[in-house]
């Protein structure tokens, strides 16, 4: 119940962002069609008006607060992944705007779902129910699946939005049957309820573990770990470059957020089972992962499966458990985000209109046609690989020491067998850019779009900022876990 | 006397046969739609037989929060397979394989 | 046996009967049918669990709407039922192991646990002196509005998306421009000619 | 002036030369190269003799102090510095002596050659490492100038580059010295292992505590540490001094120019192996059985080695069997406890060798490079400084009475004669031999060489063995110039009178007493010498032995066959036709280690690479496991089918799985 | 010690920083590029000086210590210091580099900036390598060199280069990352990656028996040891001159120096217990390796198989300490192997790099690395011969070069073990210098082999500067180690106090 205004206090970005979405919607119908700058402008501003709104109350050390009953929760978890987000999806706005433009699919559609995606990850991360769980998740799926068809005219794109539609109805059919199950053992559908109820459940302990199965999948599917990772190739390959852009990066914050909140949030009492299901789907996601990516042909697809190594890895720093694995996996989380959304822009960038540079082939010889972007790929590729002294590897570092604390060896062991068969196919693409003649002559033609450089070659040189930013961006998150 | 137990074994009948639907299923897309609004049956049944016998409504909330995003699915659902028809003039899920591997 | 438990077997049977029918008949439409049909003995079965107004939803939302809507699409789309690939009943028997595996695995959990046979207790709705539409009302506007507002979001979404994907601009179609009108001026639309006065007529 | 630093500028006034000549040879030319470096090894010379004055005859105390720290870990340290003691101001002298000698032969030997700078270069350089390695006062310096006058050697044997055979020849030795080093570089392990120092005296001192323990190198097989130590010693000395079955290189080693021949491979180098011995007769003298080993390697080089010379034809080869031969003889009295007397002989012959060499090499450059004797023959007529000389030093290795070399040889024969260690009997046997033999190829030399039919016109082809290949042309043989014979008559000064001169003192007057130790059981010379009377009366002696009477018979034989009846060779050849070939292949050593070493290594090699690197290692588990990975990433792209059906089993799989796993319970 | 000027960090970010200078350069001024890198690099050089004579060689001491608080929360810091043995390998570094920039003056003509820039930022990560004090600075530099040396192979090298370069990446990539988890764990335990805290931490035998595996893996592929040895000849093979010199000449003692800093004092019991293991794949190297060496074709691969070869020396002096320490109480002969196997690092860079340098100097000309198309070099390049003739000695580990030095001190040392241990690695006398001298015979000397050779000239000012510089160090080592030895005396000694200190 609500008692007074200022209780929707916390709520303000999300209020704030809702309302903005509207207005957006309204000016993407009166701005002519060679105006559309004027909506990506308006995109970025809602961004950057709503991390402010978010910032302004944001204290690492405030304690929590609440809304609507424990439904809405923040806390500095929630806030850090939220500024992440925005940062991330205004680095996507940013790099697609020529992209999609080219192509014709700058409407205000995409900024609208896009918004709408955000708008839903943003309940998710704040979750503090079952109910908001499923309903963020849902409204940021209902947008992706959209986002991923958005191409209607091409045959991968739907086949991909339907593939993605019907696997995604799927897991949250098997997520909400869990949740069903977990109602009906602890007779709550709040999180901190339930995480209270776990303790004395006596013989219904089963029906929670039963149900814990089936929530375990629903995240996994939402990560995209094995076996539940089918989709992510397909969609990642079928959808337009700009839109596998969105998908690979923002999403996996939330993700995050939404494993943290019913995991540890709610079922911390069935710490060991899920501790020992998520290590399973590492071990399974690293191998898969990693061993299929080195056969790939398509930049896309191989991407998508470093995103399934990756989440292994992610699952090894969830597996641990611990307050440190759970600050390990944000930082891991967001520096992924931060990757991948450089490697995308890395096809964007050599993308032209009727050219889709997504075949590994389009990056031979990049270093004596492009020598500054190829560094950047080189970059960006040695951090997802995880070489020092990038920052790929403090990440990677940062799970492993979660895990081995945790006496996770084997798990980490395992980890960083498959990372170095992983290294692999990231070196493939190095070799291709620096060690290969480039077929033909031509320099690649880039786009026009300066500010789209710019943040490309800021996000690839900021793998090399380790340095400097490692410390504060761990520090931040452990201190948000304590 | 119908009890919890009988309430959720149907629900979890219910529940195989939407997912044994999905992936049997041989023909057309629109087959895993149901299978899925199926599904989601199965968990609604679920939600209320646990409202019933906990005297809680969350439950039943959660049903009918259920049923309106099933709705709004559905609505996403058809909408891409629309767009699927009109690009591939089929909706056969065994010919909908040019992205593998 | 009582006269609820002759009513759950009888609709749970008619539903899984339906339910299987779903999936495995041929034709779409059939499908759709069954589907109906399905939905309607669930609701029948939830009248059984007291829960009258999702019973009433379900049919009067789901069934009247949903399932019309892809009624609506089958038929629109006009799928031929097409024959059997070969392969499919060759993975037939695998498909029906794992089912029935899983469902095995499922039913080992929900009947071995005598917990399960537990009575329903009063209905409480009945308890608090309500209706279970006022009781559910209450729940959902007052402790569960925050979702509902997400649920609104979420339904405003679908429709965005569907019609950002299904809306096709045809060549020759008229359709108007909000913008345009907006933007319309007045000298886009009038103009004003200027007439030289009608000298010479007297001349002519 | 101190003697530290005289001894230093000894030392190093060859390697400044060697330096200079060898940087900037082409800077100051031919003429600057020889006279800096004969500057250099003549100031070495001057001053050798200085030392060994100061030592041998104003009575100066033994000289041992280190120069420099070389490294120092926790207790265990290494200098180089300098012990000198009659023994190494002897050696000194020798060295660079005979050095300044080869120095002044070169100028006129290699008048004509295009390495001229780089050679002198080379011989400084050598003089340099030899002085090192006599001069050391520890084995790590030892080892330092045995290895460097190995790798000399090595460049001269190797000096004509682009000879096949003089490379083949430089590999071969450096390789069959560097399986003594083997054993010597242990022994000098077991040196600083057991006595717990690489200084000499701190070595020597301590020696007698190496008596009574043992070692088990192989399980069960308890050693003697001296044994061990001494025999490893050797094996070094095995090497450098070419015993057999090390003695291979030395031949070969004939490829390179006759200067390096007299100075390396007959006068010096090839004695540091008995000089170490000698000097390391505190250790030797612990070990009985090492001391017979010693003998009866030495008997066996001795005889059989000499053989083989008897049917060389090139002149330089029989020369350097003829070395083989006496480096034995120098084992033997070092194997009998005679060590000053093996030291002695290496002396004399050091004089007597080098000057036939010398005078083999003016032959050979009076026949433009011709070393076939049996293309020689009647030189004596044209050649008659060479000549002489030649006579002078085969007089001297044959054992004539009052020449150097039967003093010192008889010496050997006698001590040996005396020594009633394990396998003295047999080196006996084999030294008498020997002698026959010795005079049989030296007179065989003469011979053929200078006398009897003039065999030397009409050969056009003769150059075989020349790397300079020109005069093709018959020319008449013409007397060396004076730079050449004036290192022959030097020499043979020596050569004759020597040995008269010094008898007395080093081998009965306690020249070597601090330097040599040997234990009073042992001291065959000390009871050789309760009969010596005086070299005049030593000579006269020996005219009853039996070596003078095996001299004077191989003598006769040679004589008779070879001036005589010539042809008569032949036909004995022909009669005595295997052993004639064993000694043609010099009982096939080098077939041997060519089949078993060379290609054995070789095959050895690639089996190990093709098997283990590339095969296994690389094959199975590098590429090995990458193609597994391969493999493996197929079969799950296979799964990856495409159809959503697929997928979505895969998912349910996956549960079923999971619930499988954590229903159990 | 608190210093007050960053010296180590001047010498870490000098060269990296320049190296990233260079790369914003134009492609063509190539010129520029090569004066800029070569100015840093000797710059570099001179840093060293201070950083010599400041250095109190009497203390085992870490010196010139600089220390700032990196990761707070994980208490990682940005720790550097260096002691003798660093010193030494730093100065090594920082001189080879010097060479090999001034090597690639005019060989390199192909994207000459970037190829001066890789190697200035690796010679930043390698001096980085042997100041860190902590244990993720030290894993960082370690594996931070990769990536460098990856793109040198690959971009500049020969015909198989993606394959050679993949090969050396993946294989050390694997060997590293078990030392990772070997260093987490250990700060589990710890709650530090200062090395001096883990050098301190008591670890239990199965503890120390994993850790020491992992990082046994670790350095034996840097190293490289027998088995794990065979990504290094294809590696040397296809590397450019400069890439073999550095790989050579310093990234292998990364290895040993890993093995000094981690394996020694961090598990020394294990290490004792598997020493007998250490040992035996030594000896294997020395014998099996040298075999191997002598059937090559391609001079790099002999000289890249002389390498593992002689690196066996090392792993087999520093293991061979634990065997006379602990079972003989005998620490002179450990401060022996231990020093010997320093000498033998030390000396193994220069000698390698310089032979690595000579094969460059005949590449350059001939475009083949074969021996069989060589012969009688000697003929037109006489200097050039005799300077190959001198490193070949030294690699044969003659008396009065650096290669005997090592040899005969861990030789020594071995030898106080078991006399048998002494005489399978004494064989290396005969078997070193039968490949070495076999490769001497057929391609420097004997007759002029055909028309490539005929039309050689011989080395220019450029080379003569890097084969002199090679040669002067080669020898200064060979005829007066105390300077060096007495550098890394007081670090060694205490190394032999630790390693004889148990730990459970």
């Amino acid at each position: 119940m609500i008692h007074s205004w200022s209780e929707l206090l916390p709520l303000l970005p999300e209020v704030f962002l809702l309302g903005m979405i509207c207005v957006l919607l309204l000016a993407d119908l009166y701005v002519p069609q060679e105006h559309r700058g004027f909506t990506h402008f308006l995109a970025l501003m809602i961004l950057a008006f709503t991390a402010i709104i978010t910032l302004r109350a944001f204290s690492i050390d405030a304690p929590p607060q609440s809304a609507f009953d424990g439904m809405f929760l923040r806390d500095g978890v929630s806030d850090i992944l939220k500024v992440a987000m925005y940062g991330v999806l205004a680095l996507v706005f940013v790099y697609s705007r020529e992209y999609l433009s080219e192509r014709g699919l700058l409407s205000g559609e995409f900024y609208v779902l896009c918004l709408t995606a955000l708008l839903g990850m943003m309940v998710l991360v704040s979750a503090g129910s079952l109910i908001t769980v499923y309903l963020g998740l849902e409204l940021l799926a209902l947008s992706t699946y959209a986002l991923v068809a958005l191409n209607r005219d091409s045959t991968l794109s739907s086949e991909a939005a339907m593939k993605y539609f019907v696997l995604g109805a799927l897991a949250s059919g098997m997520l909400l049957y869990g949740m069903s199950m977990v109602y009906g053992a602890t007779g709550s559908l709040d999180l901190a309820t339930i995480r209270g109820a776990t303790a004395g459940l006596g013989d219904s302990a089963i029906l929670l573990s039963f149900g814990l199965v089936f929530v375990v999948i629903g995240v996994a599917f939402k990560f995209g770990a094995a076996p539940f990772h089918m989709w992510v190739p397909d969609v990642y390959q079928g959808s337009p470059t700009a839109i596998t852009l969105f998908i690979g990066s923002v999403p996996k914050l939330a993700a995050f957020g939404m494993a943290w909140r019913l995991l540890d949030g709610g079922m911390a009492g069935v710490g060991e089972q899920w501790q020992s299901m998520l290590a399973l789907l590492a071990v399974a996601s690293l191998a898969i992962g990693n061993v299929v990516a080195l056969a790939q042909t398509n930049l896309k697809r191989m991407l998508a499966y470093s995103t399934i190594s990756h989440v292994g890895f992610l699952f090894v720093g969830l597996a641990s458990g611990s307050a440190e694995g759970f600050a390990a996996a944000m930082a891991y989380v967001i520096l992924y985000a931060l990757m991948a959304a450089g490697a995308f822009g890395m096809i964007i960038l050599l993308s032209h209109k009727g050219f889709e540079a997504e075949e590994i082939e389009d990056f031979k010889g990049l270093s004596r046609r492009q020598p500054w972007y190829a560094l950047m790929m080189l970059l960006l590729m040695a951090s997802l690989a995880g070489f020092p002294p990038l920052v790929g590897f403090f990440a990677k570092f940062l799970v492993l020491k979660a895990a081995v604390e945790a006496g996770l060896i084997w798990l980490a062991i395992a980890a960083v067998v498959f990372a170095v068969i992983g290294a692999y196919y990231y070196l493939r693409i190095i070799k291709l850019m620096y060690f290969d003649n480039p077929a033909d002559d031509q320099p690649p033609v880039l786009p026009s779009d300066a500010p789209m450089r710019w943040a490309l070659s800021a996000s690839a040189l900021f793998q090399l900022a380790a340095l400097v930013v490692w410390g504060p961006l761990l520090s931040l998150c452990q201190r948000a876990f304590t | 006397m119908i009890t919890l137990g009988h309430f959720l074994v149907l629900g979890s009948a219910l529940f195989c046969i939407s997912v044994a639907g999905i992936f049997i299923n041989r023909k057309n897309v629109i087959i895993l739609l149901m299978a899925i609004e199926l599904m989601l049956l199965a968990v609604n049944m679920n939600f209320v037989a646990f409202s019933r016998f906990l005297g809680d409504p969350a439950g039943q909330v959660f049903v009918f929060f259920i049923l309106t995003v099933a709705a709004a699915e559905a609505a996403i659902g058809l909408a891409i397979l629309v767009v699927l028809f009109r690009n591939r003039s089929t909706i056969n899920v065994a010919e909908m394989n040019s992205m593998k591997g | 046996m009582s006269f609820e438990a002759i009513v759950f077997y009888a609709f749970g049977g008619l539903m899984l009967a339906a339910a299987i029918g779903v999936i495995s008949v041929r034709n779409p439409v059939h499908a759709v049918l069954l589907l109906v049909l399905t939905f309607f003995t669930s609701a029948c079965i939830w009248l059984l669990a007291e829960a009258e107004f999702l019973a009433l939803v379900l049919v009067l939302v789901y069934v009247g709407a949903v399932m019309v809507l892809f009624l609506f699409v089958v038929m629109m789309l006009d799928i031929r039922s097409e024959p059997l690939r070969e392969g499919f009943m060759r993975y037939l028997p695998v498909g029906l192991f794992v089912a029935v595996l899983m469902a095995i695995q499922m039913f080992a959990v929900l009947t071995v646990r005598g917990v399960f046979s537990m009575d329903a207790p009063p209905d409480p709705a009945a308890a608090a002196g309500m209706s279970n539409t006022e009781w559910l009302g209450r729940a959902l506007f007052g402790e569960y509005l925050y979702p509902f507002e997400i649920a609104g979001v979420i339904l405003t979404v679908a429709i965005i998306a569907a019609i950002a994907l299904t809306l096709r601009k045809r060549e020759g179609t008229r359709k108007q421009d909000p913008a345009r009108q907006v933007l319309a001026r007045k000298g886009d639309r009038l103009r004003i000619v200027k007439m030289p006065a009608e000298a010479g007529r007297d001349q002519a | 002036m101190e003697l530290k630093s005289i001894l230093l500028i000894i030392a190093l006034a060859p390697l400044a030369g060697a330096i200079v000549a060898g940087l900037f040879g082409r800077q100051i030319g031919r003429a600057g190269a020889h006279w800096v470096t004969i500057l250099g090894v003549g100031l070495s010379t001057a001053l050798s003799f200085y030392v060994l004055k100061l030592m041998a005859f104003d009575g100066h105390p033994v000289f041992n102090e280190n120069i420099y720290t070389w490294f120092e870990v926790g207790g265990i340290s290494a200098h180089v510095g300098f012990l000198v003691d009659n023994l190494t101001a002897v050696m000194m002298v020798v060295v660079t002596f005979i050095s300044l000698l080869v120095h002044i032969y070169t100028i006129g030997y290699m008048a004509d050659d295009p390495g001229y700078q780089r050679f002198f270069a080379y011989i400084s350089l050598f003089t340099f490492s030899m002085l090192m390695l006599v001069m050391s006062n520890n084995f790590l310096q030892l080892f330092f100038g045995w290895e460097a006058v190995g790798l000399v050697s090595y460049l001269l044997i190797g000096f004509w580059y682009s000879r096949p055979t003089a490379i083949f020849a430089n590999l071969k030795a450096f390789i069959v010295n560097r399986v003594g080093d083997f054993g010597f570089l242990l022994g000098v392990a077991g040196v600083l292992f057991w006595l717990g120092t690489l200084d000499y005296a701190t070595a020597f001192a301590r020696a007698d505590t190496l008596s009574g323990q043992t070692v088990e190198i192989l399980p069960g097989m308890p050693w003697e540490v001296a044994t061990f130590i001494c025999v490893c010693l050797f094996i070094g000395a095995m090497g450098k001094s070419a015993q057999v079955p090390l003695h291979v290189w030395l031949p070969d080693s004939m490829e390179g120019p006759t200067p390096i021949s007299a100075l390396i491979h007959a006068a010096t180098m090839v004695t540091a192996g008995i000089f170490m011995v000698a000097r390391m007769s505190p250790l030797f003298e612990w070990s009985d059985a090492a001391l017979s080993f010693v003998l009866v390697i030495g008997a066996i080089t001795a005889l059989f080695t000499g053989l083989i010379g008897l049917v060389q034809n090139d002149i330089k080869r029989v020369v350097a069997y003829s070395t083989l031969s006496q480096l034995g003889y120098m084992t033997v009295a070092l194997g009998s406890s005679a060590y000053a007397a093996g030291i002695f002989h290496l002396m004399t012959h050091a004089f007597f060798k080098a000057l036939l060499f010398l005078a083999a090499g003016s032959v050979i450059i009076g026949l433009h490079h011709q070393q076939n004797m049996q293309k020689m023959g009647g030189l004596g007529r044209y050649m008659r400084i060479t000549f002489i000389t030649c006579w002078v030093g085969s007089l001297a290795l044959v054992g004539t009475p009052f020449f150097s070399g039967f003093y010192s040889k008889d010496a050997i024969i006698e001590a040996v004669h005396l020594s009633d260690r394990a396998g003295a009997g047999f080196a006996y046997v084999c030294v008498l031999l020997g002698v026959f033999v010795t005079a049989l190829y030296s007179f065989r030399l003469l011979y053929l060489t200078f006398h009897g039919e003039e065999r030397f016109r009409g050969h056009a082809d003769a150059h075989d063995a020349s790397g300079h290949g020109h005069h093709h042309h018959d020319v008449t043989p013409h007397e060396s110039p004076w730079v050449v014979t004036l290192p022959l008559v030097l020499l043979a000064i020596p050569s004759i009178a020597i040995g008269y001169l010094t008898v007395g003192p080093m081998l009965f007057g306690g020249f070597f007493d601090g330097a040599i130790v040997v234990h009073e059981a042992n001291d065959v010379l000390r009871r050789l010498g309760e009969d010596f009377t005086g070299p005049v009366g030593f000579a006269l002696h020996g005219l009853v032995t039996p070596a003078f009477w095996l001299a004077l018979g191989g003598f006769a034989v040679a004589t008779f066959v070879y001036l005589l009846k010539p042809g008569l060779a032949d036909r004995i050849a022909a009669v005595l036709k295997l052993p004639y070939r064993v000694l043609e292949k010099k009982y096939f050593f080098d077939e041997l280690y060519q089949a078993v070493f060379a290609r054995g290594s070789l095959k050895l090699g690639k089996g190990l690479w093709k098997g283990g690197d590339t095969a296994v290692i690389d094959g199975v588990f590098v590429d090995g496991s990458a193609t597994l990975i391969d493999r493996i990433a197929g079969i799950v792209r296979w799964m990856q089918s495409g159809y959503l059906y697929h997928y979505a089993f895969a998912m349910i799989v996956g549960l079923i799985v999971l619930l499988a796993i954590f229903l159990r319970g | 010690m608190e210093s007050h000027w960053p010296l180590l960090s001047l010498l870490i970010w000098l060269p990296i920083v320049g190296g990233f200078l260079l790369l914003t350069m134009r492609q063509h001024r190539a010129s520029l590029a090569r004066w800029t890198g070569l100015i840093v690099a000797l710059a570099t050089l001179a840093l060293c000086v201070p950083l010599y004579a400041g250095l109190d060689a009497a203390s085992a001491d870490m010196q010139f210590v600089e220390r700032v608080v990196w990761v707070a929360g994980f208490d990682i810091y940005y720790h550097l210091g260096v002691d003798g043995i660093s010193v030494a390998l730093i100065l090594l570094t920082a001189f080879t580099s010097v060479l090999v920039l001034v090597g690639a003056w005019g060989s390199v003509q192909d994207r000459a900036g970037p190829y001066f820039a890789a190697f200035l930022i690796l010679e930043g990560l390698m001096i980085g390598v042997f100041c860190a004090m902590d244990a993720v600075l030290f894993y960082v530099f370690f594996e931070g060199m990769l990536i460098p040396m990856f793109i040198i192979i690959g971009i500049w090298g020969g015909p198989q280069r993606v394959y050679a370069s993949l090969k050396f990446f993946l294989y050390t990539f694997l060997g590293s990352v078990f030392m990772l988890i070997g260093l987490i764990y250990l700060y589990s335990q710890a709650g530090s990656f200062a090395l001096a805290d883990l050098v301190a931490l008591k670890l239990s035998a199965t503890e120390q028996m994993w850790l020491f595996f992992a990082f046994l893996v670790a350095f034996a592929v840097k190293i490289p040891m027998f088995p794990v040895h065979t990504w290094l000849p294809d590696a040397h093979v296809e590397a450019p001159t400069g890439g073999s010199v550095i790989l050579a000449a310093i990234m292998l003692k990364v290895g040993g120096y890993g093995f000094l800093r981690f394996s020694l004092p961090m598990t020394p019991d294990a290490s004792a217990e598997w020493a007998w293991l250490v040992i035996a794949l030594s000896l294997v190297a020395v014998v099996y390796i040298g075999f191997v060496a002598l059937v090559q074709q391609d001079m790099k691969k002999l000289i890249a198989y002389s390498s593992i070869s002689h690196m066996g020396f090392v792993t087999l002096g520093l293991f061979i300490a634990f065997a006379l320490v602990r079972t003989t109480d005998n620490s002179d002969a450990a401060a022996l192997g231990l020093q010997g196997a320093m000498v033998q690092m030390v000396s193994h860079g220069f000698i390698s790099a310089a032979l690595f340098s000579c094969v460059g100097v005949m590449y350059d000309r001939v475009h083949s690395r074969m021996i069989g198309d060589y012969g009688g070099v000697v003929n037109t390049m006489p200097w050039f011969a005799a300077l190959f003739v001198l490193f070949a000695m030294a690699n044969a580990g003659l008396p009065g070069t650096s290669g005997f030095v090592g040899e005969f001190m861990v030789i020594l040392a071995a030898f106080q073990s078991s006399p048998w241990l002494a005489a399978v690695a004494a064989l290396t006398l005969i078997i070193g210098a039968a490949y070495t001298l076999w490769l001497v015979k057929r391609v420097i000397f004997g007759e002029v082999a055909n028309d490539n050779v005929a039309k050689l000239k011989d080395i220019d000012a450029r080379e003569t500067i890097v084969l002199v510089g090679f040669a002067g160090a080669v020898l200064l080592v060979g005829v007066w180690p105390a300077p060096l030895v007495e550098l890394m005396d007081a670090s060694v000694m205490k190394l032999v106090a630790q390693i004889a200190t148990t730990k459970l």
